[in-house]
């Protein structure tokens, strides 16, 4: 079984070693195709692998010791337990589904071997963070993939930078730099958080530090799980940190798909999942960490309902979604949270394709209030998108609805109340939306045709590689008792209240109640034509929430601006000016009072006379200073 | 009745007054006989430590300083001739190209 | 008779060495020069230092003083010599001052006290005897140093003072001592 | 081969004074040559290493002023012997890299010999006053390469480095006395030799103030706040090669003198004055790095990050136990490589140009890309990506200081942040964008003898980070004899209490 | 009637006296030579002068140790024994000096050697003896050689070096009287060691330190002139740039060993005998020396001058030792001579090989700094040469003053003056700004029109000369142990 597990590993890095091979030539098809063909590869193992945990348990294997100094031993260590099996099996998937639709995306474009380096490179790293079994190679992985980001957002570094206002993100490599930054940011929360760890434990091994928890102290618990999820915040966006998700944007849209929806920013809810008899033992965290996901999940929505960008949307939706699995991680229902995760990971990866599929066809237009009766010449592009949307929504029996209709009655469960109100009206939101999206975009009149655009529908292939991300959007949540059954053999089941139970249907029919409500309210806005107001456009609220509530901008006048202008002064006024110039001072001293003391050296024979004179009363005078003292 | 003092002090004061002669005079001529009062007034100190300690030491060290004396006037006047040869002046503000 | 002996060298010696030091005319400084070293042998003679009183009136007087006048007659100075004087009030100053050290360090008390002759005059030498006797044993190597330096002294004056040093080898180009053949002056 | 340090000193000395001999054209040949015969000897050191020993290995002792205690003494523990394989490994990549229209080829190549040994020879020393010697000598190649190649301020530049370091140091040298001299009146005989030092104990208010004598010396080489500022201008002036060794190397010294004479020699003082080392390694790591992020010349940003990153080795070195020594030794390593790879890659964009400055570069990666891609990966082990060799180090160091201070150790990790911060604005700069200059359009990527330079480095790089094991056991098994020996000399209750002995030690006694 | 006195031979033990014999004689012997025969090259006279040395060198280290001789006048202890070495050394890497491809005005002259001698003569005894008389008349006769030497040189500046030396000498040596007198009025001796035992017997009296302490004060007058220290080094550039590079190089060593041993007696009593006041002197002078004169050498034009500063600072170094009062500090000083001796030498005769009869680039100084640019690329042997001097100047290991300065600094620690030696220390790296100069101009300055002529008075015995001094410049190293523990046991057995 160990070589599958590096099978599954380590075929995206042959992949992404294979396309670095021909990464500066220009496009040669096989490295598509051998890309891809690994990562099936990869998902097969995956799959297998899956059915090895399902039906012998976990697999351990050990490749080498990595660092070792003093008591400190971490070998690259891997474990494909439940958790990790789901989450092999949901990345490898998504993977290949995204692998194959760039051979179609990236057709055209010049750097298309770089490309699937970059795409397998990442794969590898996310299957390091989510196979370890220490934090450590969990870490490796973690940065791994931030730096895979970091390529792949900028991979049009070409780009100039222009204003905010021209674009939101400024330029792809900005938008990447803001990524890394940001991530790093995280970062030294969870290394702080991995040293904790070391010195209280004397391992980074999972095993041996969920063994050692309940001998920890309550409040080192708490500090190791803060800052475990301040390294998961950054990851997976979380208010505050949250700005880079939709400047990543600006990446290739599978990317976004992979990375920036379905893979990537979960990876901070694997954390909370994977470090659970952490936070099962610290509620108040796990509460911080349901609120903030709450918090986020409408904060996100917010800026989805006013925001023209196609991918900004679904980006921002898929801050709402973390949101939303952030709560139920929080709320203790973590198989709900990892199920929520694996359907959110097909629908949603299936709506950037669906939504590169658009951008494709406008020639890389994003503002859907340019477009508008797609459906006409793009049929496929709009059924996926419209299964991924109706998924989303959380409309039965589309996956979605499974998924967070259970974190809504966990949330109900809890009689967090407040929590299972924001949750509820978010769905609402997000059904808007979505549809409003949907609707704009495929429906409505035809605006493209006023801009000259002239849209066409992608490969076939490619239609035919998304289709099992739509399949899954439809039928994953079919699954669920099964899914529940499988990972929590692993995670703590999720028993719900005899009340709730009672409840179960009442909330059913709320929630579903408020998802068509959105649906229906978009329809009607949207689904004729495109209706602008204004004076609603020209509103606060509407520029507040157009504006992601001026926080990239306050981030920069509060953060980067300052960072700036205080570096320059710290390079110019005080090292130049304080720390050199003493240091120059004293040579200069040095140097003046020689020029000063040769002044004595007139060249003038009695002066010469006069010193000497002069010499012997200071040194009588020295004399009689030294002879008082002592 | 005279005491030794006496004479040291007037050694004293004749060698403070030589130092005045020395610091004072620009005329290198002048300046050496400058320089013999001070020779001298060692010499008053010595012959006077002498004669006082019934020690002849001393009376030999003033004896050895009046040889030097006469060295010195040597070596220094043929310098002085020379100077006055090549440049004309024995004034010593005319010799300061040596400086800084 | 000492005491009057002694304040009226004193006071003559100091009034004629301080016109020496101040006086701005050459011969007068010479003069006074001269006439207070022959003060100085009498002060010799007062302390019994016969030997060093005439070695004083033949070395100073005669020799010395006869080469400052020999010099000074080739200097062609024998009237006023102007000087520049830049810092007068320092020149006192210190010169005041260096009197000050000088007096306070020879007037302390314990010069001259509860010190045992090493070498004691011989018993019933007058002084020229006893001079001797100590030159010739214990001093003679000094006295031989002396010679020595008074050799050195002779040739460095015959050379500094000789026509040879009219020109200077170090500051004439090689070539040009080539063509004047200078072969006496390797 | 016993004597092999012995060796390794004369090897390049006589080879130098040979090269006196060789003609200008084959110079480069000669160069070259030498210098891989001494990596190969290096290697060599290191395969015949006893890796399980933490002790001096491959001692040599030779009188040399025995009244004076003064001996030819060397020897390489782990601590020491990779730093010797990186000194001579960066020689040889420095010669490989010498550009080709560089100017007295043959005094250049020299130089670096001579330069060369007094680098190992530091290295190798177990007497302080031949350490001194080749510590001093040091600065002697270096002013020269910095003078005669350097930028227009070159000269200022040089003696700046030169004087700075040569104060400092002289002050060591004062401390060092005093060590011999207390050794003296315990012992009654004289001695210079580190190992006889060790066995000292010095009192408590000694040790103090030999500490800050010592920490004068080591802290200008390093450099650390703020004594740094001869580093911009000796490195903004400094040819290529003479930045790249300077970086990798002549910087590791100062860190080198902490782990090898104010640990031991004062493990109360060290301990006891944690705090305000710690303080300045952080004030060079953020206000460093602030700095490195204002700067407009690449070389320069390049500078101060090695600055910075100092202070996070440095942090390593005070944590006073196994696991942040030995990251700080690894880290030295990593710095020294990545850091003299990222000077070679400016190097290589400035013999094409003529400037280091960013604003006349961008768009470099559609130009360049291979030179876009050995920067990348060079810049990602910079700002410490798991694994690249960066990492390693930097993660051990602050992993070791967490022990002491975890409040101090979050401020020393912005140094994972501030590091990216600058680091990714100069490649977003240079390499990103737009080719907006008519002259980048035509630059050529890079050549093969560039490619020799950079690959080795970026293969090392990675290697190393992936499986630093061979290296890492090593130094740790010498680190490890070092904070036990510390553990055992320390007198104080304080440090008794941060000195913090591995677990492994303890089970082994 | 007086009895006749006897005296037998052996207890004059006239062996102490054979160096100076020799020495006197051979001078003589120059004399008598050139009596007789008119217009020999100097060439015979520069062997002959390293003959008589050599065998004046021999009669030296034959010396038997702790000595004294001719009534006790003459002291034959280690410390006379080394320092002569030392002043026979550097006079005979002198002498060949004199045989340059230029002719220079003062070797046309046969006395120049027998000058030359006569002060080597003086020297000798002014450091073989312990009695100020006799010190006073070595010193005498070792100064009106040299002024008369310098003036030879035959320029306006060996002129103005010359009378500016002699003048002020003329003023040490009244201070050097007044104070011997002070010594002798408190005594009743005029030798040192009788000195030293009175003032053991004296001490206690109250107020014997006013005299006391004023009489070592005149004495460092005249020891503060010769060995220029601050304020009464002012002679010491303008001479150094007056007279002839060798000259100005040997000036910068044997007169301030000579002196240096006369310190060593004279202040050393003073110290020994814990007068504070003495040692603060010393130690304070020493400490405003070195720094001064290192901060006026920093804005020097001229290498010779910059070499004349330099020296002054490197006395004021050694100085400080001598307040130090232990066998190391005695030692130190002698080995730091010993090693400066080279260097220094070595670094004027540089200057000397490159001199020319009229200045080249500076309308007064022979050695602008100027002079030696690129010199790496017109002269590359000469600037390494000349760079491995000025580095061992600055005191960079391996070279040779490395451990003079070593064993000073280490002395000083020793002693327990540990800030002296930070300041040590400090005021070496100043000094590696000026020494670095020239390194400067030589390696990382294009070369200058005029250049090409950089060795000028380049000949074959000046190359030897260079060689030897670079040659022990570098390799000391290995010669420093057998020198340390043959200086040691010349110090200790003297009893410092």
């Amino acid at each position: 079984m160990e070589t599958l597990v590096y099978i599954a590993l380590f075929a995206p890095l042959v992949g992404s070693l294979f396309a670095a091979l021909f990464g500066m030539r220009p496009k040669t098809l096989w490295t598509g195709v051998v890309t891809s063909l690994l990562l099936f590869v990869s998902f097969l193992a995956s799959a297998m692998l899956l059915k090895h945990v399902y039906t012998v348990g976990a697999v351990h294997a050990e490749l080498m010791d990595w660092i070792v100094a003093g008591d400190m031993r971490v070998p690259f260590g891997f474990t494909v337990d439940e958790v990790t099996a789901v989450m092999m099996t949901v990345v490898t998937l998504v993977s290949t589904v995204v692998h194959i639709y760039s051979n179609g995306y990236m057709e055209h474009d010049k750097g298309f071997n770089r490309f699937f380096s970059y795409l397998s490179a990442f794969v590898f790293s996310m299957l390091v963070l989510v196979m370890s079994d220490n934090f450590l190679g969990l870490f490796i992985g973690w940065e791994g993939v931030g730096v895979c980001s970091w390529l792949l957002i900028g991979f049009w570094y070409h780009k100039p930078d222009v204003g905010r206002d021209v674009n939101p993100s400024i330029s792809p490599s900005w938008a990447a730099n803001e990524a890394f930054i940001m991530n790093r940011i995280a970062d030294l929360g969870m290394l702080i958080g991995i040293f904790l760890i070391y010195w209280n434990v004397g391992s980074l091994n999972y095993q041996e530090f969920f063994a050692a928890v309940p001998q920890l102290s309550h409040g080192m618990l708490v500090l190791i799980g803060i800052m475990l999820f301040i390294g998961a915040m950054g990851k997976s966006a979380q208010f505050p940190l949250h700005t880079w998700l939709a400047d990543a944007m600006e990446g290739p849209t599978p990317v976004s798909a992979l990375i920036h929806a379905a893979t990537m920013v979960t990876a901070g809810v694997y954390l909370v999942i994977r470090a659970h008899p952490l936070y099962s033992e610290i509620p108040e965290v796990s509460y911080f960490i349901a609120v903030l996901g709450t918090f986020v999940a409408i904060f996100a929505a917010s800026m989805a309902l006013v925001n023209r960008d196609l991918k900004r949307i679904i980006a921002y939706s898929t801050l709402s979604q973390l949101g939303y699995m952030f709560a139920a991680a929080g709320l203790g229902a973590y198989w709900v949270a990892l199920f929520h995760l694996a359907a959110h990971a097909f629908f949603k990866a299936l709506l950037f394709l669906g939504a590169g599929n658009v951008m494709h066809a406008m020639n890389d237009e994003l503002d859907i209030f340019k477009m508008g009766g797609l459906k006409k010449v793009m049929r496929w592009t709009y059924t996926y998108m419209g299964v991924a949307s109706l998924a989303l929504a959380g409309i039965w029996p589309f996956a979605g609805f499974y998924s967070k209709d259970t974190i809504l009655e966990a949330a109900f469960n809890e009689q967090s109340y407040g929590i299972w109100f924001v949750l509820w009206l978010t769905a609402g939101l997000t059904a808007f939306y979505s549809f409003r999206l949907v609707f704009l975009t495929f429906l409505s009149d035809e605006r493209y045709k006023q801009y000259g655009f002239h849209p066409h529908e992608v490969q076939k292939y490619v239609l035919w590689a998304m289709f099992p991300l739509g399949l899954l959007a439809v039928i994953f949540g079919w699954w669920k008792e099964e899914f529940m059954a499988f990972v929590t053999r692993l995670l703590p089941a999720y028993e719900m209240s005899e009340h709730t139970e009672h409840m179960v249907w009442i909330l059913i029919i709320v929630t579903m109640a408020i998802a068509i409500g959105g649906i229906v309210v978009a329809y009607i806005m949207y689904a004729k034509r495109l209706r602008r107001n204004e004076r609603i456009e020209q509103s606060l609220p509407y520029r507040i929430l157009s504006n992601q509530y001026y926080i990239p901008i306050f981030y920069e006048k509060a953060f980067a601006k300052p960072y700036a202008e205080l570096s320059d002064i710290a390079w110019k006024e005080i090292d130049q000016q304080v720390v050199d110039a003493t240091v120059d001072g004293i040579a200069r001293v040095i140097e003046e009072t020689g020029d000063g003391t040769r002044r004595m050296q007139t060249g003038n024979l009695s002066d010469y006379l006069k010193w000497m004179a002069a010499g012997a009363l200071i040194l009588a005078v020295l004399a009689i200073i030294v002879a008082m003292n002592h | 009745m005279i005491g030794l003092s006496h004479y040291l002090i007037l050694s004293a004061i004749l060698f403070s007054i030589g130092l005045v002669g020395v610091i004072r005079r620009r005329n290198l001529l002048m300046l050496f006989f400058a320089t013999e009062i001070m020779l001298n007034a060692a010499n008053i100190a010595f012959a006077a430590l002498s004669s006082y300690m019934h020690d002849l030491s001393g009376q030999m060290f003033a004896f050895f300083i009046i040889a030097v004396a006469a060295s010195e006037v040597a070596v220094g006047l043929g310098l002085l001739i020379l100077l006055y040869k090549k440049y004309g002046s024995l004034d010593l503000d005319d010799y300061t190209m040596l400086r800084g | 008779m000492e005491t009057f002996a002694f304040y009226f060298f004193a006071v003559l010696i100091t009034a004629l060495f301080l016109v020496t030091v101040l006086s701005q005319n050459i011969l007068y400084a010479m003069t006074s020069l001269a006439a207070g070293m022959v003060l100085i042998s009498g002060l010799f003679f007062l302390l019994g230092a016969d030997f060093l009183g005439v070695v004083q009136l033949i070395v100073y007087v005669g020799a010395v003083m006869a080469l400052y006048a020999f010099a000074m007659m080739f200097f062609d100075a024998t009237g006023s010599i102007k000087e520049r004087h830049s810092h007068p009030a320092l020149v006192f100053l210190l010169g005041g001052l260096s009197a000050v050290l000088m007096v306070v360090i020879f007037a302390a008390p314990q010069i001259g006290q509860h010190v045992e002759a090493l070498y004691p005059a011989a018993a019933g030498a007058n002084n020229p005897q006893a001079v001797g006797l100590v030159l010739f044993t214990k001093y003679l190597v000094p006295f031989e140093v002396a010679a020595v330096m008074l050799l050195v002294a002779m040739i460095a004056g015959i050379i500094l003072a000789g026509k040879k040093m009219e020109r200077s080898l170090s500051k004439i180009n090689d070539s040009e001592l080539e063509q004047n053949g200078g072969k006496d002056e390797q | 081969m016993e004597n092999i340090l012995s060796v390794l000193i004369f090897f390049p000395l006589v080879a130098a004074m040979l090269g006196f001999v060789v003609k200008k054209d084959s110079i480069r040949v000669y160069g070259i040559t030498v210098a891989a015969i001494e990596f190969l000897l290096t290697l060599w050191l290191w395969f015949s290493f006893d890796t399980a020993n933490g002790g001096f290995q491959f001692i040599e002792f030779v009188p040399l002023i025995s009244d004076f205690g003064i001996n030819y003494y060397l020897g390489v523990d782990g601590i020491s012997l990779f730093i010797i394989v990186m000194a001579a490994l960066m020689t040889l990549l420095g010669i490989v890299a010498l550009g080709e229209n560089i100017k007295d080829l043959k005094n250049m190549i020299i130089t670096l010999l001579f330069l060369e040994v007094a680098m190992i020879g530091v290295f190798v020393s177990l007497d302080a006053i031949i350490f001194y010697l080749f510590w001093e000598f040091s600065l002697v190649p270096m002013l020269y390469i910095i003078g005669a190649w350097g930028g227009e301020k070159r000269l200022y530049a040089a003696i700046k480095f030169f004087i700075y370091t040569f104060a400092g140091s002289l002050i060591m040298l004062v401390g060092m006395l005093y060590i011999a001299y207390v050794y003296q009146s315990v012992a009654g005989v004289w001695s210079f030799s580190l190992t006889d030092w060790y066995a000292l104990v010095l009192p408590i208010s000694v040790q103090k103030w030999l500490f800050w004598a010592f920490f004068l010396g080591f802290a200008i080489k390093v450099p650390m706040f703020p004594f740094h500022t001869w580093l911009p201008y000796a490195h903004g002036q400094a040819p290529t090669v003479g930045s790249v060794i300077l970086a990798a190397v002549l910087l590791k010294m100062g860190t080198y003198g902490f782990v090898r004479f104010s640990l031991p020699l004062f493990p109360d003082a060290s301990v006891a004055y944690i705090l305000p080392v710690a303080v300045i390694a952080i004030i060079m790591i953020i206000y460093t790095a602030m700095v490195a992020y204002a700067q407009k010349d690449m070389k320069q940003v390049i500078a101060y990050s090695s600055i910075s990153h100092m202070g996070v080795i440095m942090l390593g070195v005070f944590a006073m136990n196994p696991e942040g020594i030995t990251g700080s030794v690894f880290f030295m390593l990593s710095h020294g490589l990545v850091s003299g790879a990222l000077f070679l890659l400016v190097g290589v964009i400035y013999d094409r140009r003529h400037t280091k400055m960013m604003s006349e570069f961008g768009g470099l990666a559609s130009v360049m890309p291979k030179y876009a891609v050995i920067f990348g990966i060079i810049l990602m082990a910079s700002v410490g990506l798991p694994l690249t060799m960066g990492f390693v180090g930097e993660y051990l160091s602050l992993a070791g200081f967490f022990k002491v201070s975890p409040v101090l150790t979050l401020l020393g990790g912005f140094s994972i942040i501030l590091g990216a911060v600058y680091m990714l604005s100069l490649y977003k700069k240079s390499f990103f964008g737009p080719v907006t200059k008519e002259e980048n359009k035509k630059l050529h990527d890079l050549t093969g003898r560039e490619l020799a330079a950079l690959v080795p480095l970026v293969a090392i790089v990675i290697w190393l980070g992936i499986y630093p094991k061979p290296v890492l056991v090593p130094i740790d098994n010498s680190v490890k004899a070092l904070v036990a020996f510390m553990d055992q000399k320390a007198q104080t209750p304080e440090a008794k209490r941060i000195i913090h002995v591995s677990r492994s030690t303890k089970e082994a006694k | 009637m007086l009895q006749p006195i006897h005296v037998s031979m052996a207890s004059l033990n006239l062996i102490t006296l054979s160096p100076m014999l020799v020495i006197i004689g051979g001078a003589l012997l120059i004399l008598i030579i050139d009596l007789i025969k008119k217009d020999l090259h100097k060439s015979l006279y520069v062997m002959l002068s390293i003959l008589i040395l050599f065998v004046d060198f021999g009669a030296t280290l034959s010396l038997g140790i702790n000595e004294r001789g001719f009534f006790d006048v003459m002291l034959i202890d280690g410390v006379s024994v080394v320092s002569q070495l030392l002043i026979l050394i550097a006079s005979m890497l002198f002498v060949p000096l004199a045989l340059t491809s230029k002719r220079f005005h003062e070797f046309s002259y046969p006395e120049f050697f027998a000058l030359f001698l006569f002060m080597v003569a003086g020297f000798q005894f002014m450091v073989a003896s312990d009695n100020l008389i006799l010190i006073f008349i070595g010193l005498e006769t070792a100064s009106l050689a040299l002024y008369t030497l310098i003036a030879m040189h035959n320029t306006p500046g060996s002129h103005e070096a010359a009378i500016k030396y002699f003048t002020m000498g003329a003023l040490a040596a009244g201070f050097f009287v007044m104070g011997a007198a002070v010594l002798y009025g408190l005594t009743g001796a005029v030798e040192l060691y009788d000195i030293a035992k009175v003032f053991q017997v004296r001490m206690a009296e109250p107020g014997i330190s006013i005299p006391l302490i004023g009489g070592a004060l005149l004495l460092m007058v005249a020891i503060g002139f010769k060995v220029s220290l601050m304020p009464f080094h002012l002679w010491t550039p303008d001479v150094y740039e007056g007279s002839s590079a060798p000259m100005a190089g040997y000036m910068s060593i044997v007169p301030k060993v000579a002196m240096m041993v006369v310190a060593m007696r004279i202040l050393g009593l003073y110290v020994d005998m814990g007068v504070e006041a003495v040692r603060w002197m010393i130690i304070i002078l020493a400490v405003v020396t070195m720094t001064l004169s290192n901060m006026m050498a920093l804005v020097q034009e001229d290498v010779k001058r910059m070499l004349a500063y330099s020296s002054i600072s490197h006395a004021g170094f050694v100085m400080a030792a001598l307040a130090l009062d232990t066998t190391k500090a005695y030692t130190s000083i002698f080995l730091y001579y010993g090693l400066f001796l080279f260097t220094n030498l070595g670094a004027f005769t540089m200057l000397w090989i490159s001199r020319r009869k009229h200045p080249s680039h500076h309308d007064r100084y022979h050695h602008p700094y100027i002079k030696f640019s690129g010199l790496i690329h017109t002269a590359p042997m000469a600037a390494v040469i000349m760079a491995v001097f000025m580095l061992s100047l600055t005191g960079v290991p391996p070279f040779s003053l490395f451990w003079g300065k070593l064993y000073v600094i280490s002395a000083t620690v020793d002693a327990g003056y540990i800030w002296l030696a930070v300041v040590m220390g400090l005021n070496s790296a100043i000094a590696a700004y000026y020494y670095l100069k020239l390194i400067v101009y030589m390696f990382l300055k294009p070369p200058v029109q005029g250049v090409e002529l950089i060795g000028a008075n380049k000949s074959k015995p000046l190359v030897v000369i260079v060689g030897i001094a670079a040659l022990f410049t570098t390799l000391s190293v290995f010669i420093i142990q057998p020198l340390l523990s043959y200086l040691t046991y010349m110090v200790s057995v003297s009893g410092y």
